[in-house]
C-alpha cells in the first residue's frame, strides 16, 4: 500500500491542534510579518496518527526482528529507559534553571560520570558531545590543545585501514594530515608499519578497539607505548566497547582519550539515525583540555563550571549550546544500574558468545576473513560467493525476505565483498539456531545457482531495490506541488 | 538478567558447539595485563522496580517547569507538545530503527525524513533543507565552516552581538584549529540597532559570512534584508541563526529576507526541554550550495518497479564515502527529534503554526505591559516575538533566585551567559508561550514589583 | 511470517524480570504450598517486546485504517486521553484508600455525571456498570425492581426484531420473557404491531435509537407515551447515542433508562474487546433503585456511598466490586472536555453528514435498504450482489485486500445480507472518497462475474479464510505439548 | 477541532453532493419537539494542553500509592509492572482493534487471547479459561449461574464468610431476579476454621454450588480439599474465588485442590490499580462444563491455505448468536487487561512467578512479626500469603485516617465494607507485596505502636 505525503493529503486550511483565540492586540514584530503561503500541510489528529502509523509499518526495528547490523550494535531498547527519561522532573526541565532548582538532573550527570570513569578506569570523562563523531572530535580537539600548550605542531594523525570513515574526517577537520596504517593478515594493525610510521610530527593514532574486523588488537599495549614514546596521544573509536565492558579497561590499555556510544553498549534507541551521545573519557594527560560543562559538587550542592576560568584554564572551550543530551544520560544511566558491575560484564561475555557461535557455525558455508576467536562481531568477505553470480549486496537483500535486517556490507574496506555480523548479547540461542540455519540455506542457495532469488531480492518488502544513481544525479530534495495543481490554486 | 536471553544451560551448549572451555578462552587476545578478573566498584543489578525508584528520587530533586510560573528561555522554549507525538515515536518501528541504509525496509524513516526536510525548507525560506544536525549551536558552526567552503579565501566570519553566547563559544570552538578567524561583536541589549549598524561596517572583503541570529539573545527582531545587501555587496554570505523556531509562523523568513545559509534550533516544535538535549539541529540553504552542505540528506528515487521511494543521498559529501574529504565529520543525526518536529508541525499545519505563534507573541506583549509599569525595571525591546529582557536597578541574578522561592522561574540572568561582563549583570532575558498564562504574568509582576521594592 | 506461541519459544526457566532475592525464611502457607509444573513459559524482556510486536502487526485497528463497522463506532482514539489516564494521581490509586486521600479521583466521577446527565437530560447516572451489555442489566433490574416496589409482577419485554442480541440476552438474565416486535417497511418499529403487544404483562420495551437500521424512531415519543399509559418502562440502549449527542437528549424522549458505552461515544479504547464501561442514566421515577456506589458531596469534601442506607433505600444493590471503571472514566471525560458542548455537537453532525454522504454515494453501486437520511450508519443489502455468486461475506473479505476492514455484516437480522457501514465523525472526506471509490469498483467487479476476486479473499492478509466450522467441533482452547516432547520431558 | 478532519468547505462539498441544504436537513426525523437547537449548558471545547492540566489538578487532590507507605489490598493490589507492559498495549494495532471477529486481520488479538487462556487454565490448575470477563466480582456471579445450569434443579449457593463483601454483594445482585437462592454466611475472621465448618454444615442436597474464597477477604489461606470433598460428596460444585492472583505462584491451585470452577481478579498480574477499574475477570472450569461457560472463547484451526491460525469458537452460547438463550449476556469483556496481564505473565515466566510470589509471602511474614509485638494489636492469621488482618484494642477508621496523615496508607478497616458489624469494627486488614520496603513495613508499625499507646 501506497502512503502518500503530508503534502499531498493535507493543506494549509486544517489543524490537528486546538489552540484558543488569539484575538486582536498590537503587534510589536517591527512590520516583519510574515505574508508568504509556507506550503505547511495540516492534518487532524486521526489523520495524522494514521499516517504515520503507517510509514511506521514500513520501517525494519529491532523490535521487529533480529537486526545483525555490524558496528552498529542494535541491541535491545528497555523501556523503563524511555519511561523514566520522560517523567516530568527529568523531561519538563530547563538547561538554564537556577541550579538549585535541578539538583536531580546535575546528580544523574555526576553519576553517569561515576559509571563511566570506573568502567573505563580513566580519570575524567566529558558528557557534552552529541554523538560518537562528535566525540572523537572532543577527543582530537583535546589532543591538539595539549600539543599547542607544549608548543609542539605535529600535523599527522594515523588512522588504519580499517577505521570508521568519521576518524579520518574528524582529523582532518582538527587541521591534521591524515595517514593510513595498514593491517596484518590477522586484520589487526601492522605493527611494524606503525612503528615506521611514527615520528616527531605525528600528534597521534585513532584506533578502534576491538577493531572493525572485529578482533581485539592483541599488540594494543605495546601500540600505545610506542606513540606515547614518539610524542603522541592514543585516541580510541569506542564504538566497540559493548564487546569489552566489565572485562577490560581502556585505561588500562594505555589510552588518552576515548568516546562512548551511548547508543550503542548503553542502549539509548537509535532512533533511525539519532539523537546519539558520545561521551569521551580522558587520561591524566588530556583531563585538563576537556571542554566545559562540566558538574561540580560545591558548599551548596553540585553546580555546573559552564565558563572558562579567566586564568589558567586549558579548557579548549565549550562543543555545544547547554550541558548535552541530558535525555540520553537518563537512559544510559539506567541501562547501567539495572544491569550493575554484574550484568555488564555478562554483557560483555554473551555478546562476544554470540558473536562467536555465529562465526563458528557459519563458517562451513560462508568465507571468514581471519581466524578467531572474534569479539562481538563476526567477519565474513564474498569468497563464498565466488562465481555464483550473486553479490554481497545481492546476498544481503535476499537476507530481507528471510525476515532479517541485512548485516554490514562493504565495510571494513580491508577484505573484499565484506559481511560483518554482530549479533550482540540480547539476542537469544533460538534466534541465532534460525539465522544460521536461514543463512546456511542462502549460501547453499546462492552455489546452486538460484540466481534470481538474489538478484531480484527483496521480494517481500515495502518496495524492490531503489535507484540510488538516480536519486543523487537529478536530485529531488523536497516535495513540490505538480505544475497543473499549482496553477490551478 | 532480564535483557540477556541466555540461561547458563544455553552458554554451556554454545561454548561446548564453539570448542571453547570457557568465556576466558574468547577473550584470550587481551594482553593478561589488561584482564579484569574481579567485578568492577560499582553496584551490582538492579530490579526494575529499584530503578524506576532511583530515577524518581532524581525528578523530586528538580522543579518541573509545570510547577511554577515559568519564563526561561533564551535558546530552549517549553511549549505544549500533543500526545500524539511522544506515542506515535515511541513505536518500535521508528524507535528502534538504524539509519535507512537499507531502503527497502526504511521507508519510514525516509519518507518522514523527506516530509521534514519540505517543511524546514519551506518554514526557514530556502530552497533545501537537510535531515538534521544534532543542535541548533552545531548547525551554526557547521554553517561558518560551509560558508568558508563556498567563500573560497575568505577567513574571517563576523558574529553578531544578539548571537546567543553559547553558539558563538561552539563557532570559536569549531574553527579553532582551523584557518577561519572568528569576529565576536560585543552584545548590546539596550541598543539593537547599534548591534546591526556594526555587524554592516564590520564586514570586509576577506569576510567569508555574518552570523545573525533573529529574534536575538535578548529577544530583539531583526530585519536581514539590509544585513544580506551589505553582505552580498562585499561576497560574504548572510547565516541567519533562528533559536525559536515557533516564531517563523508571525514572523518572515531569513531565506526571504536574503540568508543564504539558515539554520535553527527545532527543539521548540515536537520536542521537550530535556535539560538542554537532544535537540534539532535545522539546516536549509540554497539549492546551489546543496553539495557543500554537511550532514545527510533524503532524495526522491523510484524503486526496480518504478514506485516512489526515497533514499540517502549525495552521500559523496559525507565521512563514510569520503572519509578525510567530507564536508563534516557528522554521522549520526537527531532522527527521532526531527520526527517528532515532523509530527508536531503536521499536526499545526500553516494555520495552526500562524496561531500558535500569535499566541506566543500576545503573551510576550502582555508581558511587556506588565513589567514596563515596575519601578526599577526598564523593559529593552520594541520589536520582539516571545522573548524580552529588562534592566533592572540591581544584579539580576540574585532576583531571579529570589523569584524562585516564590514558585517563579523569571527568566534567564544575563550573567549566566556573560559572567564577566559587568554591564549584562542587571540583564533578565524572560520569554513567554502558549504555555504562560496571564495569571503567571501577574504572578511575576507582582512578585518583582514587590522584591524591587526593597532597598538596593 | 508466522509467530510461534510463547510455549513454544520460552520455557520455565527464563525470566524477563528481575527480582531481589528472596533467601530463606518461614512460610506461612499452612502446607499449601504449589509443587506442580505449572506451564508458564518465560521470555527474555527483547524477546517479549518482539513476540508481542510481531503479533501486533497481524492486527488491523483504527490507526491502521478506515474501519467501517457498523453499530461499533470506531472512532479515532485520542492519544491524551492515554496519557491523563496513567497519571500517577489517577492510576496509581486504590479504591479503599481513605476518602480524603481520592478528592481527585472522586471529583472526576461527579464531574463525569455532571456531563452525562446534562447530555442525556436525565436526572441520575449509575457509573458502575462494566460494558454496554452490563449497563443493560442495570437498566433492566432497575425496572423490574421498580415494578416489584410497587408490587407488579409483570412477565413480558418486547424486544424489535432488529435488537442487538444483548438485549434479549439481559431481559431473560432478568427474568423476563422476550417479546419481539416486528419492523415495518421503513425500517423502523411497526408502531400498531407495539400498541397490540402492549398490556399489563408487558414490564418495559428495549428500543435502540438511532435504531440498528441506522434510522431514527420516528415515532419514539408516542412510542413512550404508550408504553407508559401500559404501565411499563421504556428502556434505550445507547449504543448509538453518538449519532445525535448535543442534538437530541434522550430524556426529551421519554426514556426512563439508557446505557451509554464510553467506548463508543466517548472514545476510549476498543481495546480488541474491551474494557468498556456502561454508565446508565435514569428517569426521576427510576433513579431510586439505581445500583450503589454514588459520589456524593459532604462538609468534608466528596465521599461515596457505598452501602445501602438501612431502612427504605430503594437502591437494588451492587453490580460490581468497587466502583466501576476509573480508568475509563478519566478518558471519557478528557474527550468530552476536548469537544465541550459545541465540538459534541459537532461529533453527532458530522458523524450524520458522513454517513449520508456514503449512503447517497453508494446508492447507485450498491442497494441501500431503506430510504435516506439515515442517522451514524449506513445499511446496504445484498440484492446488488443477486446471481454474482457473491455472498455479502466475500463481499466484506475482499474488502480487506483493499486495505479496509470489513462492514458489518448480516446484522442487523431484518434484512437480506445486511451490510452495515459506519464512517463515524473523524474519518476525512478524502478517506471517504477513497472508500466510495473501492466499494464502487467492488460492485463493479462483482456485476462483471470477477468472482475469484471474492470467493477466495482476503489475498493480502496474514492468513486466509478461517476454519469456523473445525474450531468448533473439535475444541482446542488451550496450548497443550505436543505428545513426543512430553514424553521426552 | 482538532479530532474532527471537516472544515466548513467539507460539510458544504458533502452537503451539497447529497443534495441537503443544511445539516438539520439529516436529523429530519427527530421529532421537532426533541430537537436541540442550543448548545447545551456546558464548557465548550478546550485545547490539550488546557485539558492536560486540568486533569493533573484532578490527579494532584489524590495520595498515589508510590507517595507512601502502602498496604491497601483487600481485592485490588499494587504490584510492579514492567514498563514493557504498558508500552506494548498502547500499539495502535492492539490498542483501538475491535473484538477479533475478522480472524483474517485479528490474529494478533486471537493468538494472544489464545496464550491468555493457556496461561490462566494453568495458573488456575483446570482444563479451560476463557478469554476474559469484566472483573473478578461479576465473574465469581457468572460462577454461580454456571453451577446452577449444571446442577439443574439445585437453586442454593452457599457463600463462605471469608469471602470480599462485595462480591458477596454482586452475588445477591445478580442472582436477584432469578430463582436462585445465595446464602451468605457470615464473616469471622478470628475463625477462620470455624468459617469452613459452617460452609460444609450447610451444604445439602438443594446446594448447587459452595463459593469460597483463598485467601479469603481476611488473608486467611484455605485447604479446598475437604470443601471440595463435602460438596461433590452432595451433588453440588465448589466455586473458587482468588482476589490476589500472584498467589498461585506460591500456593496450590484451586483447580489441584478440587475446584469445579475457579473464578480470579486478574488485576495483579499486568495491570495498575486504577482506583478500581478497569479489572480482569478469570474464568476457568473442567473441559466437561465447556459449553456452559459465558464468555468469548478463542480455539485454534487452520485457515484456507493449511496454516494454523485462531478464531472465537462456540459462540453459539454468546448473546449475538443465541440472544436470550445465551449463556449470559456478556459481549465487550477485558482485552486490554487481558492483554497486559498475558505479557506480563510472559515476563515473569514460571520462575519469575514463583519468586515475585515468595518475595510477596516474605514480605508479610515480616509484616506480621512486626505488628505481632505492638500492644493492642493482635495478628489473626497463621496461614497466609500476602495479607494479614489484625484485631486493635478500638475501631480501625480513625486509626487509618491518623496513620494516613503520616504519609502510611494502613490497609483496609473491615467497617469500610461491613459498616453494620460491630464486630468488626476493630478489625484492619493489611496487604504487602514486592512493591513495600522493610523501611515500610518499620514506620507502619512505629507509628501504629505509637497510636496505639494513646489511650482509648
Amino acid at each position: 500500500l501506497v502512503e502518500p505525503l503530508i503534502f499531498e493529503i493535507g493543506d494549509a486550511r486544517h489543524s490537528g491542534v486546538d489552540l484558543e483565540d488569539v484575538g486582536d492586540f498590537d503587534h510589536a514584530l517591527g512590520g516583519l510579518e510574515r505574508e508568504d503561503r509556507m506550503g505547511l500541510p495540516g492534518l487532524s489528529e486521526p489523520e495524522t496518527v494514521r499516517h504515520y502509523t503507517r510509514l511506521s509499518q514500513k520501517n525494519y526495528g529491532i523490535d521487529s526482528g533480529f537486526f545483525p547490523l555490524g558496528s552498529c550494535t542494535m541491541k535491545h531498547n528497555p523501556r523503563i529507559n524511555e519511561k523514566v527519561a520522560r517523567l516530568p522532573g527529568l523531561a519538563d526541565i530547563h538547561p538554564l534553571q537556577p541550579e538549585s532548582t535541578v539538583q536531580g538532573a546535575l546528580a544523574v550527570m555526576r553519576d553517569l560520570a561515576h559509571w563511566l570513569t570506573t568502567l573505563t578506569g580513566m580519570p575524567s570523562v566529558a558528557l557534552s558531545p552529541k554523538a560518537g563523531a562528535h566525540g572523537e572530535l572532543c577527543g582530537i580537539m583535546a589532543i591538539r590543545s595539549a600539543l599547542e600548550a607544549r608548543g609542539d605542531a605535529r600535523k599527522v594523525i594515523l588512522v588504519p585501514e580499517s577505521a570508521h570513515g568519521t576518524n579520518p574526517a574528524t582529523a582532518a577537520f582538527c587541521g591534521y594530515q591524515v595517514k593510513a596504517i595498514p593491517a596484518n593478515d590477522d586484520g589487526r594493525v601492522d605493527l611494524a608499519a606503525l612503528k615506521a610510521a611514527l615520528g616527531p610530527d605525528v600528534a597521534g593514532i585513532m584506533l578502534t578497539n576491538p577493531n572493525t574486523c572485529g578482533l581485539f588488537e592483541r599488540d594494543i599495549i605495546e601500540i600505545a607505548d610506542a606513540v606515547h614514546e614518539a610524542g603522541g596521544f592514543f585516541y580510541c573509536d569506542g564504538a566497540n566497547f559493548n564487546a569489552i565492558v566489565g572485562r577490560v579497561r581502556p585505561g588500562d590499555l594505555g589510552i588518552d582519550a576515548m568516546h562512548i556510544n551511548l547508543h550503542k553498549t548503553f542502549s539509548t534507541p537509535h532512533g533511525g539515525g539519532g539523537p546519539g551521545s558520545g561521551p569521551v573519557v580522558f587520561s591524566k594527560a588530556l583531563a585538563p583540555y576537556a571542554p566545559i560543562p562540566f558538574v561540580e559538587e560545591g558548599e551548596e550542592g553540585l553546580f555546573l563550571r559552564e565558563h572558562k576560568a579567566a586564568e589558567g584554564d586549558k579548557s579548549f572551550g565549550r562543543l555545544v549550546a547547554f550541558h548535552g543530551q541530558m535525555g540520553m544520560y537518563v537512559r544510559a544511566l539506567a541501562y547501567m544500574m539495572s544491569h550493575g558491575a554484574d550484568g555488564l560484564r555478562q554483557v560483555a561475555e554473551d555478546a562476544v558468545l554470540n558473536a562467536n557461535y555465529l562465526l563458528h557455525e557459519l563458517a562451513s558455508d560462508m568465507t571468514p576473513s581471519f581466524e578467531g576467536p572474534c569479539m562481538h562481531e563476526a567477519l565474513f568477505d564474498d569468497r563464498f560467493l565466488k562465481d555464483t553470480g550473486v553479490s554481497t549486496l545481492d546476498f544481503a537483500k535476499a537476507m530481507i525476505d528471510e525476515g532479517y535486517h541485512p548485516m554490514t556490507m562493504y565495510f571494513p574496506l580491508v577484505v573484499h565483498g565484506a559481511m560483518l555480523i554482530e549479533p550482540t548479547e540480547t539476542e537469544s540461542k533460538d534466534t541465532l539456531d534460525q539465522f544460521i540455519a536461514s543463512m546456511r540455506a542462502l549460501a547453499k542457495a546462492a552455489r546452486a545457482d538460484e540466481t534470481d532469488r538474489f538478484t531480484g531480492a527483496p521480494y517481500f518488502a515495502p518496495l524492490k531495490r531503489l535507484d540510488e544513481t538516480r536519486a543523487a544525479r537529478q536530485p529531488i530534495l523536497k516535495w513540490t506541488a505538480p505544475q497543473s495543481q499549482e496553477a490551478a490554486e | 538478567m532480564r535483557y540477556l536471553p541466555h540461561n547458563e544451560t544455553d552458554r554451556r551448549a554454545m561454548l561446548s558447539a564453539i570448542g571453547a572451555k570457557s568465556i576466558d578462552d574468547l577473550f584470550r587476545d587481551v594482553p593478561p595485563a589488561a584482564r579484569l578478573d574481579a567485578l568492577l566498584d560499582l553496584p551490582l543489578h538492579k530490579s526494575e522496580m529499584e530503578v524506576d525508584r532511583l530515577f524518581r528520587d532524581y525528578a523530586r530533586q528538580n522543579v518541573p517547569a509545570a510547577e511554577h510560573a515559568f519564563f526561561v528561555g533564551c535558546g530552549a522554549y517549553r511549549h505544549h507538545v500533543p500526545a500524539t507525538v511522544d506515542h506515535l515515536i515511541q513505536r518500535g518501528e521508528f524507535l528502534t530503527a538504524y539509519t535507512p541504509y537499507q531502503p527497502e525496509i526504511a521507508q519510514g524513516t525516509l519518507q518522514y525524513l523527506f516530509e521534514f526536510q519540505t517543511q524546514v525548507a519551506n518554514l526557514l525560506g530556502c530552497d533545501v533543507a537537510n535531515a538534521s544536525l544534532y543542535d541548533g549551536s552545531t548547525a551554526c558552526g557547521e554553517a561558518i565552516l560551509m560558508a568558508r567552503r563556498i567563500t573560497r579565501g575568505r577567513k574571517r566570519a563576523i558574529l553578531a552581538g544578539g548571537l546567543h553566547s553559547h553558539y558563538g563559544d561552539v563557532a570559536q570552538t569549531m574553527t579553532r584549529f582551523g584557518d577561519e578567524d572568528v569576529v565576536r561583536l560585543a552584545p548590546s541589549p539596550d541598543d539593537a540597532q547599534g548591534d546591526m549598524d556594526r555587524l554592516i561596517a564590520a564586514i570586509d572583503d576577506n569576510t567569508s559570512c555574518v552570523v545573525v541570529q533573529t529574534p536575538d539573545m535578548f529577544g530583539h527582531l531583526h530585519d536581514l534584508g539590509p544585513i544580506a545587501e551589505a553582505a552580498h555587496a562585499k561576497g560574504a554570505l548572510l547565516v541567519a541563526v533562528v533559536t525559536e523556531v515557533v516564531s517563523l509562523g508571525a514572523v518572515r523568513s531569513p531565506g526571504e529576507m536574503g540568508a543564504d545559509i539558515v539554520v535553527a534550533e527545532g527543539q521548540s516544535i515536537g520536542n521537550s526541554l530535556n535539560f538542554g538535549g537532544p535537540y534539532l539541529g535545522l539546516f536549509a540553504t540554497r539549492a546551489k550550495f546543496v553539495r557543500q552542505m554537511p550532514g545527510r540528506l533524503v532524495g526522491e528515487t523510484v524503486d526496480a518497479d518504478g514506485q516512489r521511494g526515497f533514499v540517502l543521498t549525495l552521500s559523496t559529501r559525507e565521512q563514510h564515502i569520503r572519509r578525510e574529504k567530507a564536508t563534516s565529520n557528522i554521522c549520526t543525526n537527531s532522527g527521532l527529534c526531527s520526527l517528532a518536529f515532523t509530527i508536531h508541525m503536521t499536526l499545526l499545519g500553516e494555520e495552526g503554526l500562524r496561531k500558535l505563534a500569535l499566541l506566543n507573541h500576545r503573551q510576550a506583549t502582555r508581558l511587556k505591559a506588565a513589567l514596563s509599569g515596575i519601578k526599577g525595571v526598564k523593559v529593552l525591546n520594541s520589536q520582539f516575538f516571545n522573548e524580552v529582557s529588562v534592566r533592572l536597578d540591581r544584579p539580576a541574578a540574585p532576583v531571579v533566585e529570589a523569584l524562585a522561592g516564590r514558585k517563579i522561574l523569571a527568566g534567564v540572568p544575563a550573567s549566566r551567559l556573560y559572567p564577566d561582563r559587568d554591564d549584562l549583570a542587571n540583564i533578565l532575558i524572560l520569554a513567554t508561550t502558549e504555555t504562560v498564562s496571564d495569571g503567571d504574568i501577574a504572578a511575576l509582576s507582582d512578585a518583582l514589583a514587590d522584591i524591587m521594592q526593597a532597598e538596593l
